[in-house]
């Protein structure tokens, strides 16, 4: 066997190992250069396995040995290695950046654990996505929770320890839920293998127990991608982060646990006919419209835009949420390249946050004002990844609103497309609002202070920035990738 | 507790029996219950035991933070690098059997040395984890 | 006497919903984390249950025993509550730094400190 | 026999897990939650999971009741009285608990050595472990061989959260002046 | 060079442009000599692409691939033509205004100023050539965007506010309506392509037809038409160059380009006329330019008098288009120009009046003529222009309206363009006379003065000469549009 048949362990492997590596180092700088190489090395693997499964299909690598079911298995499609690609991309430019910003959040003797936590994070969430296992799935989900919890409860603000908490009770009941599901599941089919589950499952889809297993792992998986209205958790546990930890995780967090919605809901139990047969799809579409809705209406009235993010984050995992719901092509594919393009926008723009508090100590709106004199380059990425939310043509926004729409018309729900554009007018609301503060205001003291941030955070902001626009310019790649994952996730579903 | 002889002789003939319980459950584990993660909780145990009947100061000095943290981080390498020993040697990560010329041994090879990774990893774990919520001061206030 | 096909399942319902309601329904921070930790036990009670094979024994294979427990679950749980317990820390730890920072570990008076900052 | 120990030692845990929720004293109620664990010990032991039970006795008994202890000393012992009505609970709860309850109803029989769980995947445990690993106990097998890399991910969740609680709260008041 | 790098050219260059711009904030002149240059060169460039359209010539190049099956693509046809030569060849003579007025107003930020001008040239430059649809709405949105801070480039509350109101309108027609309108286009018919005939025959019903076509002229926002028009006098708070290239010609032609576009190409005369889809437009256009023109009576502020003015104009263009026979629509196409150029005349001449006399109520004209009079002189052109008579533009596009409008017997279109004449002469021809013939009101704050800045000057009686002279020499335009209609 050659390294390259390995790369589906290793792309897991590598940074679960760097953990102790950096822990038993210790050193700051030390630490976060093993933090950067492994997240580097992680989307050198991705690239390679989403090349390679382009190519020659899907594959599968047998942890141990042992043949599936008996043993793990790892399954990898175009769908896991797009998510994979994702999470690891936003890991590596965020752990450019994550030096400086660090160095200033981060109290000395704890940047170590920080960066451990940080790969520990990255592990877990490559874990989910890759692994074809339905316990390992809950596995992994722990070790990204786990490590998620002290990522944000390490941010300055005393209200990180609270929002950091209350995100643990309620992960840890959606992981609970999730254990239940999967329980049931296992009860009726006997295996834990998710392709085994999904040929077995059709047999005993007529019984009580798949059926309250599908909802058990709706809720717990809805809990952790923080959709509508089960998102309590999210805004301020991104609002009170360190600036690092919130980019890293509003990039990647939530859209593995979409990422898992789909290869449970669609993926396992879709060829059981049960997507129709309960008004699961409804459920789904109505969680979603509301959750675009009032996700953006809330963030158009935050006085801290890392909060007013975090509530247009839990927006857009309304438009990902109704593209699913959809249960069409064109629908799955559009939720698909949203994960890529929500992730891109949104880590740049918490990227620019971070450069803000940076240099202000501050995010709040009246801080900002008259800020985009002092730092252009930071305001200019965050107008570009604004425009990108509001969905302006040539930015990666418009990519999926444009399918979503698509989607919405094909489908004949012409209320709902209708739905999509006015609330994408309220995400103008609240992107103008952070425009106009920041060019047409008075300075405030704080701003006039304030000088541009430095090289190292600007880059990796930019690098994000310019991708919101490169792949909206030419989304043809993207969107090629995210109608294979669509098209191979729809396969196993029954009509 | 230093006005307490007894407990503190009980103690010292007590700990060495709870090591040695912790040993054999953690190598006992392929014949019958227990294993790795058992043994290494039960070896916790004796440590805190020490540090409640001897004071934290002292138990600290039998097992310093920087040793624990060794022990935590080479209990994962251990496990981790079994894995990769066994993709080295032709096999998929995990795969025990090509460690030896037959498989079963080298199954028993596997189990042995991922079970003593766990076992370390979960005793340097539970201590640190007790050992940070003991050191605690308890009329510690911060202010944000 | 024979216990009733789905009791064990029932009961651990119960427990359950027991543990889910001190959860939702506390508000002191410790009284979560125990509500949690009885919540994911039931859990494993009912994993645990299912693999029960009547007349079975546990699963180490011995000479002259044929009908064995399912070990799958047990595998599962064993690893279930390693979780529950490195969960359970986390918790309590952010419970002890809550209760320096804010001098409180009531989820009201915490949610009316935080209402005054922001 | 065995029967009447499981619904005893089940009734025996029902009681307690309203006792934790009732008490309001914080000392009880740690104390209830870890005799709580070593009566699912106890019923795991019934069920044939000796593996589990000795785990949960040291883990769910031992070590977080002595967490918990710790975390005791820390904060207040009393809990107070909230003023929030729990009628969205009760609600959520009740919503759960019936959907769980409709979901056990098409659930195999307890015991029944015919349930899906017990015909697939685990007959080759059960047959070809001792060939294929050579161990005698089958939990040991299955969850360090055939189910190592979820054995793996425990480790690190074990090492996630040790190092988790070192920076939460590791030197934090000590070191300092 | 071959006609599609030129058109590559035409849509690079402004941009290019901005890049020394901003390098030579610290050096007025050098960055006003650029802007000029640039606009000049602009303007040959799209000279150079009128003689191979004319020749039936249709240029494509495609820029990228930008979703899977769409591109963004580049295709001159005689409509686009027209309206690019108009927009390049008034930006060089705004630039020349500028330059006047901006000094001569002492405006601050005056790089950011010439800097998204040149964008927003582009964008429209992008708009004139869009091979689709698609590339048509992502011009669109850019001139939106980057006309943004030119509105609200004075900073104040007020301009922070009509800044709003502007963004809100057009993004959200656009947005709402117009992206709906091409996503289901593109979902019908499998392309945005602009085809002569349309694309769309067959592929929807009827009454599909009349709701699609709704969408459409009430999501180009920029066209104006009632009831979302509010955006243009709230945009007239930009500095004077900004309203007469932009709001005049660039961003509202846009839009009335972007209707009879999408008439032309995307439906097809013959499928709007056959499913009746259109009918509803010619009520809305005509009940606009009626509106708009009575609105415009009872302004005295100069430059909102010009706006409704302008809200009226426009929709002689949607009213053409409505009226489906191609001779309207040839006329349509020509009002473009002849508007443009009328419209600029009228604005840089209150710009004019600003910047020498600081009045800007009509009120207060009164004897200005005597003090401006190259100013009022060419105010007075545009507003014959205005009400289409002759010597100027505006006649010879209004004829052919008319003449649609008489041959297809819409009685009522008739007697909108009759009635609109009418008014149009009560709100421009007073001012003419007041300000030749009127007496001079002395209020103490005002001091002598004399004409506006030479180069403002300069402008203005070349755009005036200029609405003369497509009534002399209209050949090139009626051309153009001849083309576009097949006749």
């Amino acid at each position: 066997m050659t390294l390259h048949d390995h790369l589906p362990a290793l792309a897991v492997v590598v940074p679960l190992m760097a953990a102790p590596v950096i822990v038993a180092l210790r050193r700051p700088t030390a630490a976060w250069a093993v933090a950067v190489a492994v997240s580097w090395a992680c989307l050198a693997i991705s690239g390679q396995l989403l090349q390679s499964v382009l190519a020659n299909g899907p594959f599968s690598y047998l942890l141990g040995g042992w043949a599936a079911p008996w043993g793990i298995e790892y399954r990898v499609d175009p769908v896991d290695a797009f998510v994979l690609v994702i999470v690891s991309a936003i890991a590596a430019v965020v752990s450019l950046y994550a030096k400086t910003s660090v160095a200033k959040e981060i109290d000395p003797d704890r940047q170590y654990l920080f960066y451990a936590m940080y790969v520990l994070c990255l592990c877990g969430l490559l874990g989910m996505a890759i692994t074809g296992d339905a316990f390992n799935v809950f596995v992994f989900l722990e070790i990204s929770s786990l490590s998620t919890y002290v990522l944000v409860a390490l941010g300055r603000d005393r209200r990180a320890l609270t929002a950091a908490f209350r995100y643990l009770v309620l992960g840890t009941v959606g992981a609970t839920f999730y254990v239940i599901g999967i329980g049931l599941a296992y009860m009726m089919t006997g295996t834990l293998n998710m392709a085994d589950m999904a040929e077995r499952l059709p047999a005993v889809a007529h019984t009580s127990t798949v059926r309250a297993a599908l909802a058990f792992l709706v809720v717990g998986i809805g809990l952790k991608m923080a959709a509508f209205p089960l998102h309590l958790w999210l805004p301020n546990a991104y609002a009170h982060a360190p600036s690092v930890a919130t980019a890293f995780l509003a990039g990647t967090a939530t859209k593995v646990s979409v990422y898992v919605l789909l290869r449970i809901v669609l993926g396992v139990f879709g060829g059981t006919g049960l997507l129709t047969a309960l008004p699961l799809m409804e459920l789904l579409m109505a969680m979603a419209l509301a959750g675009m809705f009032v996700g953006s209406a809330v963030a158009i009235w935050q006085p801290d835009l890392k909060r007013a993010l975090a509530y247009s984050s839990v927006a857009q995992i309304g438009y990902i949420l109704l593209g699913i719901a959809f249960l069409s092509e064109t629908g799955l594919a559009a939720a698909i390249v949203h994960l890529f393009n929500h992730a891109i926008m949104k880590t740049a723009l918490f990227l620019a946050l971070g450069a803000i508090v940076f240099r202000l100590g501050s995010a709040r709106i009246e801080d900002i004002a008259g800020i985009g004199r002092r730092m252009p380059l930071t305001m200019a990425a965050v107008l570009v990844a604004g425009l990108s939310l509001i969905g302006v043509p040539l930015t990666v926004g418009f990519v999926s609103k444009w399918y979503l729409v698509e989607a919405a018309i094909g489908a004949g729900l012409w209320p709902v497309a209708v739905a999509i554009l006015l609330s994408s007018l309220l995400a103008v609301a609240y992107v103008w609002r952070i425009v106009e503060a920041a060019w047409f205001a008075k300075p405030s003291d704080k701003a006039l202070a304030a000088t541009e941030a430095p090289t190292a955070l600007i880059v990796p902001t930019w690098a994000m920035a310019g991708a919101a626009v490169w792949f909206g310019v030419d989304a043809t790649g993207t969107m090629g990738v995210a109608r294979a994952a669509a098209a191979a996730l729809l396969k196993g579903v029954a009509p | 507790m230093r006005e307490k002889p007894i407990l503190r002789v009980g103690t010292k003939l007590l700990i060495p029996f709870i090591l040695l319980f912790a040993l054999y459950v953690q190598f006992h584990g392929d014949f019958g219950p227990g294993g790795g993660f058992q043994a290494g909780v039960i070896f916790a145990a004796a440590f805190i035991l020490y540090a409640l009947v001897f004071g934290m100061a002292n138990a600290r000095a039998a097992l310093p933070a920087g040793l624990r943290r060794q022990i935590m981080a080479l209990g994962v390498l251990l496990y981790a690098g079994v894995g990769v020993v066994g993709m080295l040697a032709g096999g998929n990560f995990l795969d025990y059997s090509v460690l030896s010329d037959t498989p079963t041994t080298g199954q028993h090879i596997g189990i042995f040395l991922v079970e003593l990774g766990v076992g370390m990893n979960v005793f340097a774990a539970m201590a640190t984890i007790f050992f940070v919520f003991a050191s605690r001061d308890p009329s510690a206030k911060e202010d944000g | 006497m024979e216990v009733p096909g789905l009791f064990n399942y029932w009961m651990a319902v119960v427990l359950m919903m027991a543990g889910l309601y001190a959860v939702i329904a506390r508000g002191n921070l410790v009284k979560k984390i125990v509500g949690l930790g009885v919540f994911q036990i039931s859990v494993f009670v009912l994993y645990i249950t299912m693999g029960k094979v009547k007349g079975g024994t546990a699963p180490i294979l011995g000479d002259g025993i044929t009908v064995y427990s399912n070990p799958l679950p047990h595998v599962l749980i064993l690893t279930a509550i390693v979780v529950g317990v490195a969960t359970t820390a986390l918790g309590l730890a952010l419970v002890v730094r809550i209760r320096e920072s804010f001098g409180t570990i009531e989820e009201d008076e915490l949610q009316a400190i935080e209402e005054g900052e922001a | 026999m065995i029967e009447l120990l499981d619904i005893a030692v089940l009734s025996m845990m029902v009681v307690s897990a309203v006792a934790v929720l009732w008490l309001r004293n914080l000392f009880a109620v740690v104390m209830l939650s870890g005799a709580y664990s070593l009566l699912a010990a106890t019923l795991y032991v019934l069920l044939d999971a000796v593996d589990v039970a000795f785990t949960e006795a040291a883990v769910g008994a031992g070590i977080a009741t002595v967490l918990m202890l710790g975390t005791l000393t820390m904060v207040p012992r009393q809990e107070k009285e909230t003023r929030r009505g729990s009628l969205g609970g009760l609600l959520v709860v009740a919503a759960t608990g019936a959907l769980l309850v409709y979901g056990t109803l098409d659930m195999p029989e307890f015991g029944d050595p015919d349930a899906p769980i017990h015909r697939h995947v685990v007959p080759r445990y059960m047959q070809d472990s001792p060939a294929e690993v050579g161990l005698p106990n089958v939990v040991t097998s299955v969850l360090a061989s055939y189910r190592g890399y979820d054995t793996l991910g425990e480790t690190t969740v074990i090492f996630t959260a040790a190092i988790g609680v070192m920076a939460l709260l590791g030197w934090g008041r000590r070191r300092k002046p | 060079m071959t006609p599609p790098v030129l058109m590559l050219l035409a849509l690079l260059l402004p941009l290019v442009a901005v890049g020394p711009i901003l390098m030579a904030r610290r050096n007025p002149n050098l960055r006003e000599a650029v802007s000029l240059a640039a606009a000049a060169v602009l303007f040959a460039v799209v000279l150079g692409l009128f003689g191979p359209v004319a020749a039936g010539e249709r240029p494509e190049l495609v820029l990228v691939e930008m979703l899977p099956g769409l591109s963004l693509a580049l295709k001159l046809e005689p409509l686009g033509m027209l309206f690019a030569l108009v927009a390049s060849a008034l930006w060089p003579v705004t630039t020349l205004y500028a330059v006047g007025y901006m000094r001569g107003h002492h405006e601050k930020n005056q790089t950011r100023f010439y800097a998204f001008f040149a964008v927003a040239i582009a964008a429209a430059m992008g708009i004139a050539m869009a091979g689709n649809m698609l590339t048509l709405f992502v011009f669109y949105e850019v001139l939106t965007i980057c006309t943004f801070p030119l509105v609200t480039h004075a900073g104040t509350a007020e301009a922070k506010k009509a800044g709003r109101v502007y963004l809100g309108i057009l993004i959200g027609t656009s947005v709402v309506f117009q992206l709906l309108a091409i996503v289901w286009t593109w979902a019908a018919a499998g392309t945005l392509d602009f085809v002569p005939g349309g694309i769309l025959a067959g592929k929807v019903s009827d009454g599909a037809v009349a709701v699609l076509f709704a969408l459409y002229v009430f999501g180009v926002g920029k066209a104006a038409v009632m009831p979302f028009h509010r955006w243009l006098p709230a945009a007239m708070v930009a500095p004077t160059p900004v309203s007469a290239l932009l709001h005049a010609v660039a961003v509202v032609k846009a839009g009335v380009f972007t209707v009879l576009k999408v008439t032309v190409y995307v439906f097809g005369l013959d499928l709007l006329a056959a499913t009746g889809g259109g009918t509803w437009l010619v009520w809305v256009a005509g009940f606009t330019i009626i509106a708009a023109s009575v609105v415009a009576l009872t302004k005295d502020n100069l430059k909102a008098r010009l706006a409704y003015s302008t809200i009226s104009q426009l929709s002689y263009v949607v009213l053409g288009a409505a009226l489906l026979a191609p001779v309207s629509v040839l006329g349509a196409a020509v009002h473009i120009a002849a508007h443009a150029v009328g419209k600029i005349t009228l604005f840089f001449a209150a710009g004019a009046v600003m910047v020498a006399s600081h009045k800007t109520e009509v009120s207060q004209l009164a004897g200005i003529g005597r003090r401006m009079p190259w100013t009022m002189g060419a105010f007075a052109v545009g507003a014959l222009s205005m009400i289409g008579l002759p010597p100027t533009a505006g006649f010879v596009s209004k004829w052919y309206v008319l003449s649609g409008a008489v041959e297809t017997g819409q009685m009522l279109a008739v007697a909108v363009v009759v009635a609109s004449t009418l008014l149009n002469a009560g709100y421009f021809l007073p001012i003419v006379y007041s300000a030749f013939f009127g007496r001079e009101v002395h209020d103490g704050h005002h001091h002598d003065h004399g004409e506006a800045p030479w180069p403002s000057v300069a402008a203005l009686t070349l755009t005036a000469a200029a609405t003369v002279a497509l009534f002399l020499m209209p050949d090139w335009a009626i051309g153009l549009a001849g083309d576009l209609v097949g006749r």
